[in-house]
């Protein structure tokens, strides 16, 4: 499964769907007729983006249910890589949402439920890096990670169910993304995008774990040469 | 349960637990007190819910730290792993305990918040308050017990449970909050709390079953 | 392979049976495939240097670590598929007492009797008091006993729910004479019930009780007989095997 | 808001995307390389210690 497609080619195909969606967005798409206006081509990589990082989340909860049944240290492998570049695509999705924001509502942060979950992922997958770091022995890491992605992964959509309490903010008007109110070809647009992305997401794994790997490998060899 | 009851002998033996957390709780309530008196005659009664739960939350986190450092301290938890009980079973010991001593902090910390925060009578909506609190509780436990059983097994034990536990708790505070206010500040009878008190239920079952299928690798080998 | 512990007439039958156990901890790999098995009513004594996998060799027969690989079976039981037989079956004392300082004596044995479900967990709490001659402290918090005191009622702990085979982690590091006394005096009077392993670094304490000898070295059985050697020649021995310091 | 300050808000988005992906993109391969270089590095090391030993050490 792995040798199936080569990494330049990932990384190409993800090029050729990033760039073909973000020209259909800018040339193909319609401007946004509603209060967002033109600030609303920003939605045509903040929606991949996040979505992205849901599923390398998702990736990183599959893989942390595999490792505790068969403690390979592929699988923990696997969820770090994840993680991390779920939390890399996190952070874009704040940055862009801030950006967004203040171009289509003139404020940086408003607490509105989309945004305040993102920003509670952060906190949560920082959180599993420090609980990584301060445990040495590394099956018991693996272990604890693996325990950790999988309650954090369940307590996302609870999260943004949670969020949908608070009183509801000064901008109702948040883009529903049920295809319903998107025109056809904004949504052609927006799914090439979501396509390039989500094979840049599958190509970066792939690089970092061969990363992890080698880093292992490294390890070993160094171990093997001091014993 | 005899893991139950002999947490419950050691606490009430050496009494410096409860007696610090219901401390701990007079003082957050005064230093509430002074952190939102911006303005005289404030009215905090919006407010009360969501200091009642940060106080349940933050006293929760010691209380927890110190379920498990007695059993780390003297390797004790050895001698229960070498028990013929489920882990699962210990699971649900330390969680009731844990939830006992909550119940405790609340009991001093919810009549002597409301009477100097809460404006209106409440005595007739207690009865949806108390199942908001206790569904809220038994969440709060249940993610904590499993928290801090993976915390305490690790290098910086105290000081890494709030960093995991305060984001994932975060969806307890926000129902259990708004339902509290709603109660307190309007009296809002089961109809207007029937979606949060439905997901306080979810969120329970949901990490009740998380945590019976993760334990196992929670408690260690 | 699968027979049952009580298959064989004559020999007694096989409590522990030890195959190709390892273990890994991170990279380094603690135990290397060790193999041994010791039969009911026997008393192995392990010895090696620190860090040679006793003690997790130990741990493995007590079901508080789970094997890399390899099968261990205590009285017949498989270590991991069917821990709570095996849980049962064993007790561990170590150098950790494994007690709720907070508790007296009594509370401590009772949440243990509770815990293994012990019959008569009363009357078993004064026997084993008595005969580890405590009874005159039995309410008093654990916290105020000495070591050897702490010891005694870890004895205590460790056989209350009459395991069939006794695993010792260093029983007599950090006792007093006195307390040493003591626990071979109740050595002695359980030898028979009971089948032993102990981990120790005592080698003239091994050699006394020891049925069987093995001693480990990092991660393999470096040398295994049946008892009957003189002091002397085995220190000579254990010093062959095992270069580094350490040796008591 | 018109299409020309959008455009701004619309520009810095899609900047921080590329250069964060670029970075990261770049970070990573370069991680590759010197890993590698390092392994090769210790393989040889390895290998010269094997020869100097006459083969004893496991792994």
């Amino acid at each position: 499964m792995k040798q199936l497609v080569s990494a330049p080619v990932l990384f190409v195909g993800a090029g050729i769907f990033l760039v073909t969606g973000l020209l259909l967005a800018f040339l193909y798409a319609p401007i946004d007729a509603s209060t967002m206006g033109y600030s609303q081509k920003i939605f045509f990589y903040h929606a991949p983006i996040a979505e992205t990082a849901l599923v390398a989340f998702g990736v990183a909860f599959v893989a942390a249910i595999l490792y505790l049944r068969s403690q390979d240290p592929r699988w923990d492998r696997l969820g770090v890589v994840s993680v991390r570049l779920g939390l890399v695509f996190s952070l874009l999705v704040m940055a862009t949402g801030m950006i967004w924001g203040k171009a289509a509502w003139g404020t940086w942060w408003d607490w509105e439920p989309r945004l305040t979950t993102f920003l509670l992922v952060c906190f949560l997958y920082v959180a599993y890096f420090v609980l990584r770091s301060v445990v040495e022995e590394e099956q018991r890491r693996a272990t604890f990670a693996a325990v950790f992605s999988i309650i954090a992964f369940i307590d996302v959509p609870i999260t943004f169910f949670a969020t949908r309490f608070l009183p509801a903010g000064m901008h109702p008007t948040v883009i529903t993304m049920g295809g319903t109110g998107m025109p056809g070809s904004m949504f052609v647009s927006f799914f090439i995008s979501m396509i390039g992305m989500t094979l840049l997401l599958v190509a970066l794994i792939r690089r970092d774990l061969a990363v992890e790997e080698l880093k292992d490998r490294v390890a070993d060899l160094k171990n093997s040469i001091g014993g | 349960m005899a893991i139950l009851r002999k947490d419950l002998i050691r606490e009430l033996r050496t009494r410096e637990m409860i007696i610090s957390m219901i401390l701990f709780v007079l003082l957050a309530m005064v230093i509430f007190h002074y952190a939102f008196s911006v303005k005289e005659d404030a009215d905090l009664t919006y407010f009360t819910g969501g200091m009642l739960w940060v106080t349940f939350i933050f006293a929760m986190l010691l209380g927890l730290n110190r379920s498990f450092a007695q059993e780390k301290d003297e390797r004790c938890l050895d001698g229960l792993l070498l028990c013929p009980v489920d882990r699962v079973t210990i699971f649900l010991a330390k969680t009731a305990g844990n939830l006992v001593f909550l119940l405790i902090i609340q009991v001093v910390a919810v009549p002597v918040f409301t009477l100097f925060f809460v404006s209106r009578s409440y005595v007739g909506d207690l009865v949806p308050f108390l199942i908001v609190m206790l569904l809220a509780d038994v969440g709060i436990c249940a993610l904590g017990t499993l928290l801090a059983t993976i915390s305490m097994n690790t290098r910086s034990r105290d000081l890494l449970l709030p960093i995991i536990f305060l984001p994932l708790i975060v969806p307890v505070l926000i129902a259990a909050t708004g339902a509290t206010t709603l109660i307190f500040a309007e009296g809002a009878g089961f109809g207007d709390l029937l979606a949060r008190v439905l997901f306080l239920l979810g969120f329970d079952a949901v990490f009740l079953v998380a945590a019976y299928g993760t334990y196992d690798f929670a408690i260690g080998e | 392979m699968s027979d049952s512990p009580d298959g064989q007439e004559g020999a007694p039958p096989l409590e522990i049976e030890v195959e190709g156990l390892r273990k890994t901890f991170g990279r380094r790999e603690v135990l290397k495939g060790l193999s041994f098995s010791l039969e009911r009513g026997g008393f192995l004594s392990i010895f090696g240097p620190n860090g040679a996998g006793k003690t997790t060799t130990l741990r493995v027969l007590a079901t508080l670590l789970t094997a890399g690989g390899g099968t261990v079976r205590v009285a017949g039981h498989d270590v991991r598929d069917d821990p709570m037989p095996v849980r049962r079956t064993v007790g561990l004392i170590s150098h950790n007492p494994m007690l709720y300082l907070d508790l007296t004596a009594q509370e401590n044995l009772r949440f243990y009797g509770d815990m293994y479900g012990v019959d008569d967990r009363e009357a078993r709490i004064t026997e084993l008091l008595e005969r580890l001659e405590l009874s005159h402290r039995r309410h008093d918090v654990v916290r105020t006993y000495s070591k050897g005191m702490r010891q005694r009622l870890a004895i205590a702990r460790a056989i209350l729910h009459r395991p069939r085979v006794l695993l010792l982690d260093e029983p007599h590091s950090g006792l007093d004479p006195r307390a040493v006394d003591i626990l071979d005096g109740l050595l002695t009077e359980i030898r028979d019930e009971h089948t032993f392993v102990m981990v120790t670094h005592n080698i003239a304490k091994g050699l006394e009780w020891g049925t069987r000898l093995m001693i480990v070295e990092d991660g393999r059985i470096v040398y295994e007989r049946a008892a009957g050697v003189d002091p002397e020649s085995f220190s000579a021995v254990y010093r062959e095997h095992v270069q580094e310091g350490s040796v008591l | 808001m018109t299409i020309e300050e959008g455009a701004k808000f619309v520009a810095a988005a899609y900047a921080i995307i590329l250069a964060v992906l670029m970075l990261y993109y770049v970070l990573s391969a370069r991680r590759v390389n010197t890993l590698k270089r390092d392994v090769q590095l210790l393989e040889q090391e390895v290998q010269r210690r094997q020869i100097g030993a006459g083969g004893a050490g496991g792994e």
